[in-house]
C-alpha cells in the first residue's frame, strides 16, 4: 500500500473495490458494493449491514444458535443447556469459545458439560417433544440443577416441536426454572439474531424473578462482557476496589441469580452494544434503569468509562479512587508503549469480527501507534457502524421481522423514579445516556470498511494494503498468514488475554508487538527461492 | 474439579446425551471431500453448520479450511433450499474457481426434503456448472449415525458420481482410506510405494490440510485426488478400503458400479492390524513385501520387547470411532495392556461384536458401549468406578485426565490443544512406533513425577 | 529435593567437576565403529571400559552393542598391551568373525604408550588378519577433549587406514556424519535420495542400532557403511561433513590424503541450519532441490507460525555437544525463544565464538561455557539463580528438571529412560517438526496441569 | 532341548560344550574348557573361575573401580566420592546401578551427584596430586561433607600419584574423614578385585571410628545387600518388625556412621558372599563377631534366614514374633504361586550374573516350578561355585597376590568373648557359623555350569537349550532378546523389584510371570514370514 508520504493518508481505495466487484457475478457485486464504503468520518455514509450473505459466499458468520446458546447463554455457570437436535450442534458450541468462569473450588458449574437430545431419524420423523421431555427429567435426576434451558435446533423447528410448551410443563413437574429458545440456525441473517433471542428470553425467563436489595452503594449491571480469556476477573477488581456492586454481568462469569437481581441495579454499563443493547433497552423500559456505552478495550478507553461510570454516581470518594486506579495503572501502560510502541508505530491493522470489537480494538492498537486500515463487523447492524442515530431509518427485512420484538412494559412495583430523575439532572449537565457513535465516525479517512466480508474480498486485501496484522477468528487465521501476515483471533485471544482494563492493554501490547515482530515470518522463503538453479521439479511420490 | 458434577452413581439415561463422543455427518462429508484436488466443499444448510465445521476442522489442523454454505434463511427453510443452491454453485464457480463442489446435506435440508439430485440437475441444465467442472453430493442428515457416517457417505458419493467404468482394466488398484490425518494418507502412499503397488488413493488430505508455510496462500494446494484418478478408479483391478467404517460402503458401491472387486481391511494400526493391512495390499496390488517394510515391522515389535515392563497390565480407557478404536484395541492387548473402557457415540452393531471377539479372551473385565447411551460422561462414571492408567480419544478428554489424574494420549477427531497429528503417522508400523512411543512417554513421565526421592531412576 | 546440595551460591572451581556435562573419548569411538557394516569394535584397555561403553550405548539404544577388549590386567599395564591386542585380533576373527575390527585405546594404554600402528603391523605380520579382512584404530586418549573427540577419531581413522584414491573421481560424494542417532543418518538419506544425490554416507549406524525384532539374532546387522564403499571414498568427488566438531577432522584429512575437496557444515538441526545443509548438498552433489524438501521446510515454518504464542521469549537451558547445541541455539532464536543457559563439557573455543555471534544480538544476557568448569552443576546454579521455561539435554538432567520443575526435553547422549530417538530423526526440517512438537507438548503439559481451573483451555 | 521324557532329566551337555569349544583357538579353547562344567551335585567338581579374561573374548566383566566405586561404595549416601582420574570413570558410575537410599527430606546425600577430577593430558604428564588436593578442598568447601573417598584410576596408577597420601594430608588439613581406594581398572581380573579393595579400605578407614552402642536388645549387621530396587527396604521392615537393631548394611541405604559403628553388632549376616565376605571375615578376627551366610532371594529362603538370625539370638519373643511374620507373608506368597505357577511349571532359566545372583534367583525360580538349565557367574570365585570348604586349595594367582590382604589383629579392647562363646555353644547344637556350600550342589544333574560366559557361548546355550527366560545384565539383555527370549536384568531388575524379601518373592513371581506369558513374543514372525510369494527383496534406501 502506498500512503501519500506528505499527508500519511491512506490511499482512495475505489480501484481496489472496482477489483473485488469485477469478480463477482453482477447481482452479488451490485448487493456487496453497498457493503463496502471508503470511510470519510466527516459525513455521514450508509452502510449496508445485517442482510443475508449470498449462498455461495464464503462468509465468516455463523448461525442463530451460534449467537443464542453459545455467546449469550454460553457464560453462565449454573444453568444446564440443553440442545435440542441432532448431536452436532451441542457439540460445536462445546467449550469452543473461552469464556472463563470462576465458581470457586464447590460451586455449581455445567461449562464443562455438552447436553443434547440427540435426535435421531425416528424422533425427526415421529417428533421430539417426549424425547425432550425425558433429557429434561434426566438431567434433574442426576445433577438437580437450579435452572435449565432448552435450545431448539434447525430441525426442530420444521418439525414443530415446540420447546416452549415442553418446558413450561417441566416447570411444574420438577419446580425448577425450565425455558427455552427458539434460535433455529436459520432464524435472521448471522449470530446476531440469536443474541436478540437470547436476550428476549433472558428479559422474560429470569430478569426480575429476585427482588433482594443486593447491598452497596453504587450497583452496576455490566451488559456484553462475555470474560473471554479472563477479561471479566481484571473489571470485577476494578469495580471491587471502586466499592461498586457488579450486580450483574451479561453474562461473563454469570450465574442465573445475578439475572434475576439484574433489575435491582443502578445504572447498566453496555460493552458490546451489538449483542445487548437490547437487555440495556428493556431494562429501562420496564424499570427506568438508564444506560450508558463503556468500552473497556484500550487504557484511554478503560480509563474514560471509569471514570464515566463513577461520575454517574456523583460521589467525590468514588471518583478520587477512580483517579487513584488509573493513575496507577497506567504507570505500567505507559511503561509498555513506551517500550513497544518503536517497534509497532504505523503498522497497519485491519479488523474483520464481531459485533463490537472491530470498532473496540482499534483503539487498542491505535495506543501503541498502528493505524486501522480496514474494518468491519461479522454480524453488526448499521448502528454499530454510524451510530444510534440512524436505528429509525433502518428497514425491517422479512428476516429481521422472523425475530419476536417483546412489547415491554412498565414494571410499576419496581419502577425506579429516583434514576430517571438522575439521567435528567446529569444530561443537563452534558452526561450522555444511551449513547453510540458507531464505528465510522471513529476511523480514518479512506479506511475501508466492510460488512460480512467474504474470502474472495479479505485475499484482495491483503494483495493491496499488505497490512501487518489482521485481526479475525478461527476460520480466517490461516488462510491470513500463508499470507505471511500474522493473524491475531479477537474472538479466542489466541488463547491468551485478559485484554480488557489497563492489565489487558499491556498484555495486548506485548503480544502485538510479539506477532508483528517475530522472526518467524522472515524465514518463510527459502533461501533457494531466488537460486532457481537449486530448484528441481521432482515427481515425489516416494517420500 | 472441572467435572464435578460427575459422580460414581449411574442412573439409566434413555434421552439425555451428555458429553458426547461423536459429532454429525457434515463435518466428516467435508473433510472428506478436502481430499480431492481442487475441491471446494459446500455445506447445503444453514451458516452456522459450515461454520462449525470448518471451525472444528481448522481448530484440528491449524490450517485453513475452505467451504461454502447455502445460507439458508427461514424463508429457504419453508420453501425449500433450491435456489440457494444453485445461486451458490454459479457463485463459487465464478468467484472461487474450484475444480469441483462437494455439496453435502444437513438436517435442516433434508428435514425440508430438499433432493440434490435434482437440484444439482436443474443447475446442470441451467449452465450454472462450467464444461469439464464437477458438482458431486451426498445426504449427510445429522440425526443418523456420526461424523464417520458423513465421511462414508462423502465417499461413497465419490464414487457414485464420478467412477466410470470404461471396460479396460488398469494394472491398478484402490486404496480408499478411512477417516485418517493427512500424516497417515501419506504414510499409507509411502508404504505401498516402497511395496512397488501402483495405486489411486482417495480420499488423500495429505498436501491439502498439512499445506507448508510458503508466504503465500493456495486456495486448492496441491495434494488431493484427481478427478481423472477418481474416474479412472471404476477401471482399476481391484479395491483395498481401510477402515470399515468409513470406506467399506463406498468400496461395496464401486464393486456394484464397476464391477471392481473389493477388500474391506480395519485400519492399520498396531501390528496386526497393519500385518493385514500389508498382506492385502500386497494379493490385490499383486507385489511382494520388501524387506523394509518387514524391518519396520521388526523395529515395532523391538520396542514393544524391550519395553514390556512399562506396559504390562495397564489399565486404558478409550473413547473415539471404531475404526480407530478396533484396531486400537487389538494393539493394546498384543502389548498386554488392557483396555477396559471403550466407547464411542457411533452406532452399529459391528463395533459391539468385533470388540467381544477381541476382549472376551483375555479382558473379560472390559466394558465397551457404542451408539446410543456411549457417551463420555459414561465413560467417566466407569473411571470413577475403577480407575485406569491411561485414556485415549480427542482433546475432550482432558478434562476427565486432569480430573481422574491419568495420563490422556490424544487421539481421534478433533485434536484442538496439541500439534503433530497432521505431520506424523499413527498409521502403519512408523506409526505404531509412535502411538507406543507417545504411551510410554505418558506413563514413564507419570512414574518420574510421582516416584519417591529414593525410587526416582535414571535409567528405565 | 535429589540434588539438595547444589546451592545459588556460585563458588569459583579449577578442579572439581560435578555433573559432567561429557564423557570421555573411547564411547564416541565405539559408537562411531558401529557404522561400519561388519565392524567388531575394539577396546585396548582394561575390561571396565568396554563393559561401560557397551553399557551406556545398550542403555541409550535398547539394541545389542557388541564390543570387544583387551583385557588388561596389571601385568600388560607395566609390560604394554601388544601381546594382548594381538591375541585380541586373532581371537576376535577367530571367533566373531568381524569383516573388520575398529580398535581404539584407552587412558591406560595411551599413558603406557602402546602404538598402535606398529601392534596392528605386527598382528598383519603374524598372520592374525585373515586376507581380505581389516584392522583400523585411532588413538582416543580420555584425557583429552571429549567423547566427541573420540568419535570425530574414529571416523579420521576410518578415512585414513581405508580411503584410497585410484585417481578415478566418482560421480558421488562423501556425506560424514556427525554423532548422531541412526534415525538421523536414516532421515539424511532419504533427504539426500529424495534430492537424487549420489553419496556414500559414513559412518551410518542406521539398520545396526536400530535393528528389527526378527526372532534371530545378527551380530553384523545389515546397516553400517561397507568397506568397499569406505575406501571408494577416497575416489568421490566431494565431501560434506555435517557436524563439524565430530566431523571436520576426518573431512580434511580426506583431501589432505585423497585431494577431495570439502565443506564442513554444523548438524542440519532446525531451519536455517537445515538450509545451509541442503544448499551445501545440492551444490556438492549437483543435484536440485525438490519440491518436497521445500513443502517439508514450510511444514516446519508453518509449525512454528502458527505456535509462536506458545515460544515466544520462552527462557530456555541446554547442555550437551557442540554439534547439537549450536544449530539447537539458533533454532531457539528463530523460534524467538531465548537460550539463556548453555554448557557443553567438549573444549573447544569456536563453540563460544559461535554462541557469542548467535547470542549476542537477541540474547546479550544468555550465559555459555564449554570446557574446563562447565559441567551440570554450574548449569544448575545458574538456574537457581533465575529460572528457566525448558531444559534441554541427556538423561541427567531429568534430576534438575524435577528440583526445579521444569519441563525437560531429552536430546542429546545418553538418553537412558525414554525411547524413541532412535527411530525418529531430530534432523533436517522433519526432525525439526519433531523437536517442535516436544516442546510444544512440554509447555502445553504444563500450562494445563498448572492451570487454574477457570484458565483451563480446551483449545488451545 | 529335549530332556528326557521319563525321569525329566536335563541332557548330557558334551555334544554342546564340544561345539562351543570347536570354534576357539585351540588354546582359548582349552582355557575356557575348565570354566564349563556339566554338573553333578552329588560329586565334587572343580571349576576355573576368578582367572583372566582372555583378550578379544566378548566378557560380562567390568573392572576393578567398577567393584569398588560402583558396587561398594555406591550406595553410601553422605560420603563424597571424588573419582581422580579422565572423567569417564566417574560419568560411567553415575546413576547407573539403582542403589537406593532413603536419605529423608534434609538428609546428606551425594549419590545423586558425579564428582571427578576429570584429568586432562597436562595433568598425565606432570602429575595430578596438586590437582586432587584442590578437588578435595573445593568439595569441601562447597558442600561441608563428613568424608570423602577417593578412587584412582588407570593413568592414575601408572603415573603413580599417590591418592593415599594426598588423602591423609587433606584429611590433616580438613579435619574430616577422607581416604583412598588404589582399585585401578587393571587390578585383578573382575570387579571382584574391586570389592577386596573397596572392603579393605572401609575397614580400615571407618569400621570401628564410633564405639558407642546402637542400642537394642539384637544387633545385626546385613553385609551385601546393596538396595537394588528398594530391596534393603524391604528387609529393614521385617528387622523393625521382630526388634533387631540394624547397626549397618553394607552397603544398601547405608551411611558413613553406620559403618563407623559396625563393630558394635552381634551379629554378621552376609548375603552376597562374594562381594563382601571379606568384611565378615575381618569382623570376626578382629572384634570376635561371628557371621552366617543367609539369603533373602525367595520366600522360603527369606523364611529360613530370619529363622536363623532369630535362632541365633535365643530369644523365644524373637523366634514366635518371626514366625508370626513368615506366616502372615507366606499367604500372600502362596496364593500368587498358586495363581502363577501354572503358567510357569516347567520352564527353563539360564542365569549368569554377579557373585551370588545366579545361585541365589535360582531357588526364586524355583519357587514357581521353572527349572535352572545352565548359571554362571561374572566374577565369582570357586568358593561361590563349590563352597567354602575349597578356600584353602584355591591357587593365588598373579593378578589376586597384587589386591593387599590385610592384616587384621584383634582388637583387644573391642573384642566379643560372650559372642565367641555363644558362637560355640550354638555350634554345638548343630547350628552353622562361616558356611556356605556354593551354587554347584543346589543345581541339578546336567545343568551347565558357567563361569564368566562369552557371547559366542550364550549364543549356543540358546541354540542347544531354547531357554523360557535368561537372567544377565543390561549388556546381554537385547541380544538376548533379539533370539525372542525374554532377558530379566539380574543387576537392575529391569527397573521393577524389589525382589527381596517375601514382597520381593511376589513382585518376582509376577513379573516372571508377564516376562514369559506375554503375547508379544507370539507376534516377533511376520505372518508373511512362511509365504515366500509375498516377499520380495527390493533396494530400499529411499525410505
Amino acid at each position: 500500500m502506498s500512503t501519500d508520504n506528505k499527508t500519511n493518508m491512506f490511499p482512495d481505495s475505489s480501484d481496489l473495490i472496482e477489483e473485488i466487484l469485477n469478480k463477482y457475478p453482477s447481482k452479488v457485486a451490485k448487493k456487496r458494493a453497498k457493503s463496502l464504503v471508503t470511510n470519510d468520518p466527516e459525513i455521514d455514509q450508509e452502510i449496508q449491514s445485517n442482510i443475508r450473505t449470498i449462498p455461495g459466499i464464503i462468509t465468516q458468520r455463523g448461525c442463530c444458535y451460534a449467537g443464542c446458546k453459545g455467546v449469550i447463554l454460553g457464560p453462565t455457570r449454573d444453568i444446564i443447556n440443553i440442545v435440542h437436535g441432532p448431536i452436532g450442534c451441542s457439540f460445536y458450541a462445546w467449550l469452543t469459545r473461552r469464556n472463563q468462569t470462576d465458581a470457586g473450588p464447590d460451586g455449581e458449574n455445567y461449562m464443562n458439560y455438552c447436553f443434547s437430545t440427540d435426535m435421531q431419524d425416528t424422533n425427526i420423523v415421529f417428533g421430539g417433544e417426549k424425547k425432550l421431555e425425558e433429557a429434561i427429567r434426566e438431567a434433574y435426576e442426576i445433577f438437580k440443577p437450579h435452572s435449565i434451558g432448552v435450545f431448539s435446533t434447525c430441525p426442530i423447528g420444521l418439525i414443530g416441536d415446540d420447546v416452549h410448551a415442553v418446558s413450561r410443563k417441566m416447570k411444574e413437574e420438577l419446580d425448577i426454572n425450565i425455558f427455552g429458545f427458539s434460535c433455529e440456525g436459520y432464524k435472521g441473517v448471522s449470530q446476531s439474531a440469536g443474541h436478540h433471542i437470547a436476550n428476549n428470553g433472558i428479559f422474560k425467563h429470569v430478569v426480575g424473578l429476585n427482588n433482594t436489595d443486593p447491598g452497596g452503594k453504587f450497583k452496576l449491571n455490566l451488559l456484553g462482557e462475555y470474560n473471554i480469556g479472563g477479561d471479566s476477573f481484571v473489571l470485577e477488581k476494578y469495580f471491587e476496589e471502586m466499592g461498586i456492586t457488579l450486580v450483574s454481568t451479561f453474562s461473563g462469569n454469570s450465574t442465573m441469580s445475578q439475572f434475576e437481581n439484574a433489575h435491582m441495579a443502578d445504572l447498566n454499563a453496555v460493552m458490546c452494544h451489538r449483542s445487548i443493547n437490547y437487555i440495556a433497552e428493556m431494562l429501562e423500559k420496564k424499570h427506568g434503569i438508564p444506560w450508558i456505552k463503556i468500552n473497556f478495550i484500550g487504557a484511554d478507553a478503560t480509563a474514560k468509562s471509569l471514570r464515566k461510570i463513577a461520575k454517574y454516581f456523583e460521589d467525590e470518594e468514588l471518583m478520587a479512587k477512580t483517579e487513584e486506579i488509573i493513575a496507577r495503572e497506567m504507570l505500567e501502560v505507559q511503561a509498555t508503549i513506551e517500550d513497544v510502541k518503536s517497534r509497532t508505530e504505523g503498522k497497519l491493522c485491519m479488523m474483520y469480527v464481531g459485533g463490537s470489537r472491530a470498532h473496540h480494538y482499534q483503539e487498542l492498537f491505535g495506543e501503541i501507534g498502528m493505524r486501522t486500515i480496514s474494518a468491519g463487523y461479522e454480524f453488526g447492524h448499521r448502528d454499530d457502524y454510524e451510530g444510534r442515530k440512524v436505528l429509525d431509518s433502518i428497514k425491517i427485512d422479512a428476516d429481521s421481522r422472523n425475530i419476536e420484538e417483546l412489547d415491554i412494559v412498565k414494571d410499576e412495583a419496581n419502577w425506579r423514579d429516583d434514576l430517571v430523575a438522575k439521567k435528567t439532572s446529569l444530561e443537563d449537565k452534558g452526561y450522555g445516556f444511551s449513547e453510540y457513535e458507531g464505528m465510522m465516525p471513529d476511523m480514518e479517512k479512506n479506511s475501508l470498511v466492510i460488512d460480512d466480508i467474504s474470502h474472495w474480498e479479505t485475499e484482495k486485501l491483503i494483495e493491496y494494503y499488505k497490512p501487518d496484522i489482521i485481526g479475525a477468528g478461527i476460520k480466517e487465521k490461516y488462510v491470513i498468514q500463508k499470507y505471511g501476515v500474522p493473524l491475531k483471533q479477537l474472538h479466542s485471544y489466541d488463547y491468551g488475554g485478559p485484554y480488557a482494563g489497563f492489565k489487558g492493554a499491556v498484555n495486548f501490547y506485548n503480544d502485538i508487538d510479539k506477532m508483528v515482530n517475530t522472526k518467524i515470518w522472515g524465514l518463510i522463503p527459502p533461501p533457494w527461492k531466488n537460486e532457481p538453479e537449486l530448484v528441481a521439479k521432482m515427481a515425489d511420490t516416494a517420500y | 474439579m472441572l467435572l464435578r458434577h460427575t459422580t460414581k452413581d449411574i442412573k439409566e439415561r434413555k434421552s439425555l446425551t451428555i458429553n458426547p463422543a461423536k459429532t454429525c455427518q457434515p463435518v466428516g462429508a467435508m473433510y472428506a471431500a478436502l481430499g480431492i484436488h481442487g475441491c471446494l466443499p459446500h455445506s447445503h444448510g444453514s451458516q452456522g453448520c459450515c461454520s462449525y465445521h470448518r471451525s472444528a476442522l481448522t481448530r484440528h489442523y491449524k490450517e485453513p479450511i475452505m467451504a461454502a454454505t447455502s445460507s439458508f434463511t427461514e424463508g429457504s427453510s419453508v420453501f425449500g433450499g433450491q435456489s440457494n443452491l444453485i445461486q451458490a454453485i454459479d457463485n463459487i464457480f465464478t468467484i472461487y474457481e474450484p475444480e469441483v463442489i462437494a455439496v453435502h446435506s444437513t438436517c435442516l435440508s433434508e428435514t425440508i426434503g430438499d433432493d440434490l439430485t435434482q437440484i444439482v440437475e436443474k443447475a446442470r441444465d441451467g449452465g450454472k456448472i462450467p464444461e469439464g467442472k464437477h458438482v458431486i453430493f451426498c445426504n449427510t442428515p445429522s440425526y443418523i449415525g456420526s461424523h464417520v457416517t458423513g465421511y462414508s457417505n462423502m465417499v461413497s458419493g465419490m464414487v457414485k458420481l464420478l467412477s466410470k467404468s470404461t471396460g479396460v482394466t488398469n494394472d491398478k488398484i484402490n486404496l480408499i482410506s478411512g477417516w485418517v490425518e493427512p500424516s497417515d494418507m501419506r504414510e499409507v502412499k509411502r508404504m505401498a510405494n516402497l511395496m512397488g503397488a501402483n495405486f489411486t488413493l482417495f480420499p488423500d488430505t495429505s498436501d491439502v490440510v498439512d499445506a507448508p508455510q510458503t508466504g503465500s496462500y493456495e486456495m486448492y494446494p496441491k495434494g488431493g485426488t484427481t478427478i481423472p484418478d477418481l474416474i479412472a478408479s471404476g477401471d482399476n483391478k481391484a479395491t483395498l478400503a481401510f477402515g470399515k467404517w468409513a470406506t467399506e460402503d463406498a468400496a461395496i458401491k464401486l464393486e456394484n458400479k464397476c464391477k471392481v472387486p473389493f477388500e474391506a481391511t480395519e485400519l492399520p494400526i498396531g501390528v496386526r492390524a497393519t500385518d493385514r493391512f500389508i498382506m492385502e495390499l500386497s494379493k490385490l496390488a499383486e507385489v511382494g513385501i520388501p524387506e523394509a517394510i518387514t524391518a519396520e515391522r521388526g523395529r515395532l515389535v523391538d520396542m514393544i520387547t524391550d519395553m514390556q515392563q512399562y506396559l504390562h497390565g495397564k489399565r486404558v480407557a478409550l473413547f473415539g470411532d471404531p475404526d480407530q478404536l478396533i484396531p486400537l484395541v487389538e494393539f493394546l492387548l498384543d502389548m498386554n495392556m488392557k483396555p477396559v473402557y471403550i466407547v464411542s457415540g457411533t452406532p452399529g452393531k459391528k463395533m459391539h461384536k468385533r470388540l467381544e471377539e477381541l476382549l472376551l479372551p483375555t479382558v473379560p473385565e472390559a466394558k465397551f458401549q457404542n451408539g446410543k447411551g456411549a457417551d463420555m460422561y459414561l465413560l467417566h462414571q466407569w473411571i470413577k468406578n475403577e480407575g485406569v492408567d491411561l485414556l485415549i480419544g480427542n482433546s475432550y478428554g482432558k478434562y476427565i485426565a486432569r480430573d481422574e489424574n491419568i495420563p490422556f494420549l490424544r487421539m481421534g477427531f478433533p485434536i484442538l490443544d496439541r500439534v503433530g497429528h497432521s505431520y506424523f503417522p499413527t498409521l502403519g508400523y512408523m506409526g505404531g512406533l509412535r502411538i507406543l512411543e507417545k504411551i510410554l512417554d505418558l506413563i514413564m513421565d507419570k512414574q518420574d513425577l510421582e516416584s519417591s526421592e529414593p525410587e526416582f531412576e535414571l535409567v528405565m
